[in-house]
């Protein structure tokens, strides 16, 4: 009976007491959620183009971050290191489809999966090796971003969010507007859409394969970059960013591999509700730390009623 | 010239289903077989049988167990750490529970508490397909370590939180505990590794390991041609599990001496992966070059630039080593895709060939 | 070899030759409204040769998944072998006694013709786990007697020479063929054939025709066939069932079909 | 071409296999010491200047006084990355040749503890390990002088009481953790005292996952308000502590972390705001120690430190790297006096450790004062018990903010002398040396 009341009572008593604690969790969760978000939209865009399940786009977002870390370190200015950044982003999407992607064209998928932990494991190694091991500050303020905070008071109580938090959401929410009209209305955005109905048809409009792979792996890396800046601005930067990527995984199942609007809804969904989760259940009853596997879990579950995810489109087999 | 296949006729079934259906390929494995259970543990010194043979032996079981289920049955998964954490506390708990209780069946039982667990989590699998099914064994993966970590009962209340493998006998000596000798806890491990080997190879190669195949190579017409998918997939997670529980007790009981729970975390699974794919899904005799590659690398980056007399540093190595392996399993795709037991085959046909160029 | 096999048929099904074995009754089957399938009824008698046709989207396919139990009509009943069944999965149709083979080669690509032949009979093999691990006496003693049939097969489909070919590497035209002897490894009293004889050549299609004529002829099999070549539906089939947009236009002998004013407009494309 | 790729890769795969040497053998004039290292990994940050530190230190005495009495150190790195299975396996390969093991982590500590007494090489985890390891009954072949964590958290209950444990009476009092054997490990310690004085313990665990990622942990700081939070952190997760700290609001003057979570590195990320943010410690930087001197002349300015910024110097960790070399130093050099012998083995090198008398003389002649406080090892006492002190960020740098303190020795005894027992009894048959007496 306790235990009952433990359960499904006390929690939401909790919430009702304290709701200025509530907003604020739920804020936390968010803010969360658009990382999540983010991450799961660069394995989306790779994956609708390319069939590709990339697992190394984790790894990318501490690597974009770390350039920019390191070039400013080198001197270069913050501004000045943001396009550079971009430019060695270029490369290395250049680069795996050159020595990567183009030998593999046409594997099954679980071998293209594989060679991107492969790519994973080679580039922790190799930015180990060339930016060291330690964590970095991120130069939030030499790119402009705001440091600052915001406080309410809502029901008397008080609620904080930073200014580089909002920053984050409005930059992801900008990002991701760009992103969807260039799919929709540039013919090179088009292309890519089509690529993962259909090669063939893709083809036919004039823009070679090779081109929109190493197109969408840069965009891909322009994402990683971007949650690079906002994930490093909360947390610094360093190796440990990357345990954050396993988080975009059950955004993914939740959401559905192939749909923009599910990894942003399921991003957001899963940060808010494992955040909230947390607090008022996995701290008082379970021990905490219920982050590590609730998402994914949670995603389990939904998938079992739901074997397409949230958004796909229901599987019909056929033979 | 040695591998003449030439005059070797079967004339019945039996026969030919024989193991090695090639008389040299009988005498090679014979040969690896004496090296393996004669020559190396009377050769090896302590660092020879801690940092090569046993854990060789250990890891290529547990990646035996995930290329059951991954190369055989096609279902991947990304939480075979976890699943040898199964193993290892539930053998942990045996033991303190049942002092008396013989070491090789305490490990023996543990697998089934892995392949419980293994079951749990593959009844999904029916209805999560591909990507989706390697999301969800992450769910066992990051859950299980985190109940190793809350669960107090599982080490025993420790404050630590980390289990300590007791000092165990068996008929007279000993085999577990900081004071057992490598050369005894070497035969123990290879032991338990020859046998899952056998019942792996004998399993394979019958009518269940067939329909793992047909459901990896393709489930819809493996259901049209009567294959029950539910229960050739269980069967896969339960073999494999098990393999991999037993494993996992080996790899704690018989050689590392103790176990924090995130030992068994997400770097395990992948290097684990990493020697199944490297060495060859869907192939027995993989495991084994993988698990030798894997585990030798370092060991060898680290001694070779001092036999040149390079200075490295060891941090440059410890990078060096990541990048190498993140390059090799690249190449490997990129070049052969079954990995290095296809290697060893090229090789066997053109030995076969020999000295003939076709 | 043939006499041995003729002499002990696979299809003791407790129905006389001639009598109704597959009886499809008001089937329906629609995906999220639209209908594949609507209202078709027509039956099938032990030991002939069925032959189900229609222009591209009529339905044919969805008939067989229908029948084989892959997929659950919304409506309508099957009878088969005197038995009503409502849904069923299709591993249970298998055990009961139907086989089929796919429109696009569906085999086991990285396994050998010998082992995709053999996969055709798992329902049959019993022994568990236990046995299988121990692998020598009872599993080897099942392997064998199982091997024996499935030699028989390869004999009679003439692929001893790729007996240990992985699929994958094998021709279309002798994929097809691997393919209709995991069928037959199945011992079915009911083959369906979905288009055996798709991007075959002449030559192919002439020995392809042969097979499935022996098949029904040594073996007693009755067969329902899908296929778009017309020469061969006519010389190859008892009746034809003739299928457009989902329903059942015509049903008879060739001879029938042939002159059939539906079935000639919905090929030749006159609008509804 | 695919077919000589193949072949180029196999005839690789079979050269690495085959070729299983050995380590090359020792010169036989020195004393081999190795370090398990962790320049990589998620600890780097932090493992990086400590590493520096102690291989400095060897380094300069190597170039200074050409080793510890004539007989130069081989100071050697084996990589651990913190990884515990790296870390056993470069136990196995330097056990033979070397004198210590200095093993870094708790996690590889706890492992190769049991098999040190077989071995019989000591193990050095200054300021790190298992608390009980004090012990020297049992733990005959464990040293963590100056300091055990059981040591850190009596003097931070110390210090936030002013010494009258009895006035956190109804106070609470939360643990901010890593969930990890490190990170348990002042537990039985907290709980022990908060029974006896009353105050309320509440640990906080972080998962090595959420390390960067603390926004629930303190979530849950803001919600039970406890009054002081004591951290145990490690590597990335300091500066997720210290960052959501400031975010949260909590008061820096109530936020101690032990040792390990007092690195320069680490509170740079957030500067100004990480103001008033203190760490208990069994050093102090000092930048005008003769010693300091000594470096920077005999290795830092002939450009033979891989310090990366020579400012680093002055750090919290890259001078406890330093002493932690003369704790090694100092026990070499009380067994080669001892024994009368210039090459010392690891059995010699026990002794040593067991003897060590760093008095404010000694201190003094080693150009140290100030650096840490003096202590002296025994049998039965295998820490030392050496006390510490506050260390405060003002902004850029650690400086003290407190008298020297000292740990509640009679209450840690007790419990050393339990948690020892339970440990010998669950890993019977453990050796104990009965030679000793309290």
């Amino acid at each position: 009976m306790e235990f009952l009341n433990n359960v499904f009572v006390a929690p939401f008593q909790d919430m009702a007491a304290a709701p200025d604690f509530f907003m604020q969790v739920v804020w936390e969760g968010l803010v969360s959620g658009v990382l999540y978000a983010l991450i799961a939209l660069g394995f989306v865009l790779i994956y609708k183009s390319s069939r590709i399940f990339n697992f190394a786009q984790g790894i990318m977002v501490v690597f974009a971050a770390l350039t920019l870390v390191g070039l400013h370190e080198m001197g270069v200015p913050a501004l000045l290191a943001v396009p550079l950044t971009l430019g060695v982003m270029f490369l290395l999407a250049v680069a795996i489809e050159r020595v990567v992607l183009r030998p593999l064209v046409n594997q099954p998928d679980i071998i293209l999966f594989m060679a991107t932990i492969g790519i994973t494991l080679f580039l922790i190694g190799f930015g180990e090796m060339i930016f060291g091991g330690e964590n970095k500050v991120m130069i939030t303020e030499q790119l402009g971003i705001p440091t600052g905070s915001f406080e309410f008071e809502p029901f008397g109580g008080f609620l904080l969010i930073e200014q580089k938090d909002l920053t984050a959401v409005v930059g992801a929410g900008v990002l991701v507007l760009v992103l969807l009209l260039f799919l929709n209305r540039s013919k090179m955005g088009r292309a890519i859409r089509a690529l993962g109905d259909d090669h063939q048809a893709a083809l036919s409009v004039g823009i070679s394969l090779s081109t929109i792979w190493v197109l969408v792996w840069f965009i891909a890396g322009i994402i990683a970059l971007a949650t690079g800046i906002v994930w490093g601005a909360r947390a610094g930067v360093s190796f440990a960013l990357e345990v954050i990527a396993y988080k975009a995984l059950p955004v993914l199942m939740l959401g559905g591999l192939e749909s923009v609007t599910g990894a942003i809804v399921g991003g957001l969904a899963i940060g808010v509700l494992e955040k909230l989760f947390e607090i008022y259940w996995g701290q008082p009853l379970l021990g905490g730390n219920t982050e590590t596997w609730f998402a994914f879990v949670f995603a389990l579950i939904v998938l079992l009623f739901r074997p397409q995810g949230l958004f796909g489109e229901k599987i019909i087999e056929r033979v | 010239m040695f591998y003449r296949i030439s005059g070797q006729f079967k004339t019945d079934y039996r026969s030919d289903h024989a193991l090695f259906r090639v008389r040299q390929d009988a005498v090679l494995m014979g040969i690896i077989l004496l090296f393996a259970w004669v020559i190396f543990p009377f050769t090896a010194n302590e660092f020879v049988f801690q940092a090569l043979l046993i854990p060789v032996l250990i890891y290529s079981l547990a990646a035996l167990g995930l290329n059951i289920l991954t190369g055989y049955a096609g279902q991947l998964s990304l939480g075979t750490g976890a699943f040898m954490g199964v193993g290892a506390y539930a053998c942990y708990k045996l033991v303190t529970i049942f002092p008396e209780m013989n070491l090789l069946v305490a490990i023996g039982l543990s697998g089934f508490f892995a392949a419980a667990v293994g079951v749990a989590f593959g009844l999904p699998s029916l209805r999560i397909k591909g990507f989706y099914l390697a999301i969800a064994t992450l769910a066992a993966q990051f859950f299980l370590v985190w109940l190793f970590e809350k669960w107090a009962w599982l080490y025993n209340y420790n404050a630590s939180g980390a289990i300590q493998v007791p000092t165990i006998d068996m008929f007279g000596i000993r085999v577990a505990g900081p004071t057992a000798s490598s050369f005894v806890q070497y035969y123990f491990v290879l032991f338990v590794v020859t046998i899952m080997t056998i019942f792996a190879i004998n399993i394979t190669r019958g009518h269940i390991g067939r329909t793992w195949k047909a459901v990896r190579d393709m489930d819809i017409a493996a259901e049209l041609v009567g294959i029950n998918l539910l229960r050739s997939k269980l069967i896969a997670f339960a073999v494999s599990s098990y393999i991999v529980g037993v494993s996992g007790a080996l790899f704690v009981f018989l050689w590392r001496g103790a176990a924090e729970p995130n030992l068994f975390d997400i770097p395990l699974s992948f290097r684990v992966l990493f020697i199944a794919i490297i060495g060859g899904l869907g192939s027995i005799l993989g495991n084994y070059l993988g698990a030798i590659l894997i585990v030798a690398l370092p060991v060898i980056l680290n001694i070779l630039p001092e036999m040149v007399g390079l200075e490295i540093n060891a941090a440059v190595v410890e990078h060096l080593n990541i990048m190498i392996i993140g390059a090799l399993i690249i190449a490997v795709l990129i070049i052969e895709p079954h990995g290095l037991a296809r290697f060893w085959a090229i090789i066997r046909e053109k030995l076969i060939m020999w000295p003939f160029p076709h | 070899m043939a006499d041995t096999i003729q002499s002990s048929p696979w299809t003791d099904d407790g129905i006389d030759p001639g009598a109704v074995l597959l009886n499809v009754d008001n089937i329906s089957l629609s995906f999220g409204g639209v209908k594949a399938i609507s209202d078709i009824s027509f039956d099938v008698c032990k030991g002939e040769i069925r032959a189900i046709i229609g222009p591209n989207g009529a339905g044919k396919t969805s008939m067989l998944n229908v029948i084989n139990g892959f997929y659950q009509p919304q409506e309508g009943t099957i009878m088969f072998r005197g038995k009503e069944r409502r849904s069923m999965k299709p591993h249970q149709a298998v055990g009961q006694g139907i086989a089929r083979t796919f429109q696009n080669v569906a085999l086991f690509k990285g396994m050998s013709t010998l082992d995709n032949i053999m996969a055709g009979r798992s329902v049959m093999m019993k022994r568990n786990l236990f046995w299988q691990l121990l692998w020598h006496g009872p599993a080897l003693n099942e392997e064998i007697e199982h091997r024996e049939k499935v030699e028989e097969i390869i004999d009679f489909l003439e692929i001893k020479h790729i007996r240990r070919t992985p699929v994958g590497n094998l021709p279309y035209g002798l994929q097809k063929r691997v393919e209709l002897g995991r069928a037959l490894a199945m011992e079915p009293s009911l083959l369906l054939l979905d288009e055996p004889m798709a991007g075959m050549n002449l030559e192919e299609k002439e020995d392809m025709s042969r097979f499935v004529l022996d098949v029904n002829q040594q073996f007693g099999t009755t067969i329902a066939l899908i296929e778009h070549d017309m020469g061969v539906v006519m010389d190859l089939s008892d009746r034809v069932v003739v299928l457009d947009y989902g329903k059942k236009i015509a049903d008879g002998t060739p001879d029938e079909v042939r002159n059939n004013q539906d079935v000639i407009d919905a090929y030749l494309g006159v609008p509804h | 071409m695919k077919t000589y790729l193949k072949t180029a890769m196999l005839g690789a795969a079979l050269g690495l296999g085959t070729m299983v040497a050995m380590p090359a053998a020792n010169a036989e004039d020195t004393i081999y010491a190795p370090n398990l290292s962790y320049r990589t990994g998620p600890f780097a940050a932090t493992g990086i200047p400590l590493m520096n530190g102690q291989r400095d230190y060897i380094m300069m005495l190597n170039e200074r006084d050409g080793g510890i009495n004539g007989v130069k150190i081989e100071y050697d790195e084996c990589e651990t990355g913190y990884s515990t299975e790296k870390g056993v396996e470069c136990y196995e390969k330097t056990k033979s040749k070397a004198v210590v093991t200095q093993p870094w982590s708790t996690g590889i500590t706890l492992q190769v503890l049991p098999k040190t007494n077989v071995d019989k090489i000591p193990i050095l985890a200054p300021g790190y390990g298992f608390s009980p390891m004090a012990n020297g009954k049992v733990f005959q072949w464990a040293f963590n002088p100056p300091a055990s964590y059981w040591d850190g958290a009596s003097m931070m209950l110390n210090y936030v009481s002013d010494g009258d444990l009895d006035t956190l009476k109804g106070k609470k009092i939360a643990l901010l953790h890593l969930d990890h054997p490190f990170g348990k490990e002042p537990i039985p310690l907290f709980e022990a005292m908060a029974d006896k004085h009353g105050f309320e313990f509440l640990p906080i665990p972080v998962g090595l996952k959420e390390m960067q990622n603390q926004s629930a942990q303190w979530l849950q700081i803001r919600r039970e308000k406890p009054d002081y939070v004591l951290m145990w952190g490690w590597g990335a997760m300091n500066a997720g502590a210290i960052t959501e700290a400031v975010k949260t609001r909590y008061p820096m003057d109530q936020f101690i972390g032990i040792w390990w979570s007092g690195h320069d590195g680490d509170l740079k990320t957030v500067g100004d705001k990480g103001k008033g943010y203190k760490s208990i410690s069994w050093s102090v930087p000092v930048a005008d120690a003769p010693v300091m001197a000594d470096i920077k002349k005999y290795v830092v300015d002939p450009g033979n430190s891989l310090m990366e910024d020579p400012a680093d110097i002055n750090s919290v960790f890259y001078q406890r790297g330093i002493l932690i070399s003369m704790i090694l130093a100092e026990g070499i050099r009380g067994a080669q006096e001892h024994f009368d012998t210039k090459n010392v083995n690891a059995e010699q090198l026990r002794w040593g450790l067991e003897n060590l008398k760093i008095d404010d003389d000694r201190i003094a002649e080693l150009g140290m004062t100030g650096m840490i406080a003096p202590f002296s090892t025994s049998c039965a006492d295998h820490t030392g018990h050496a006390g510490g002190w506050i260390l405060e960020w003002d902004g850029s740098k650690f400086a003290p903010a407190s008298d020297k303190l000292t740990a509640d020795a009679d209450a840690i005894a007790v419990l050393e002398e339990v948690k020892a027992m339970e440990y010998a009894e669950a890993n019977k048959p453990w050796p104990i040396n009965e030679e000793c007496n309290m």
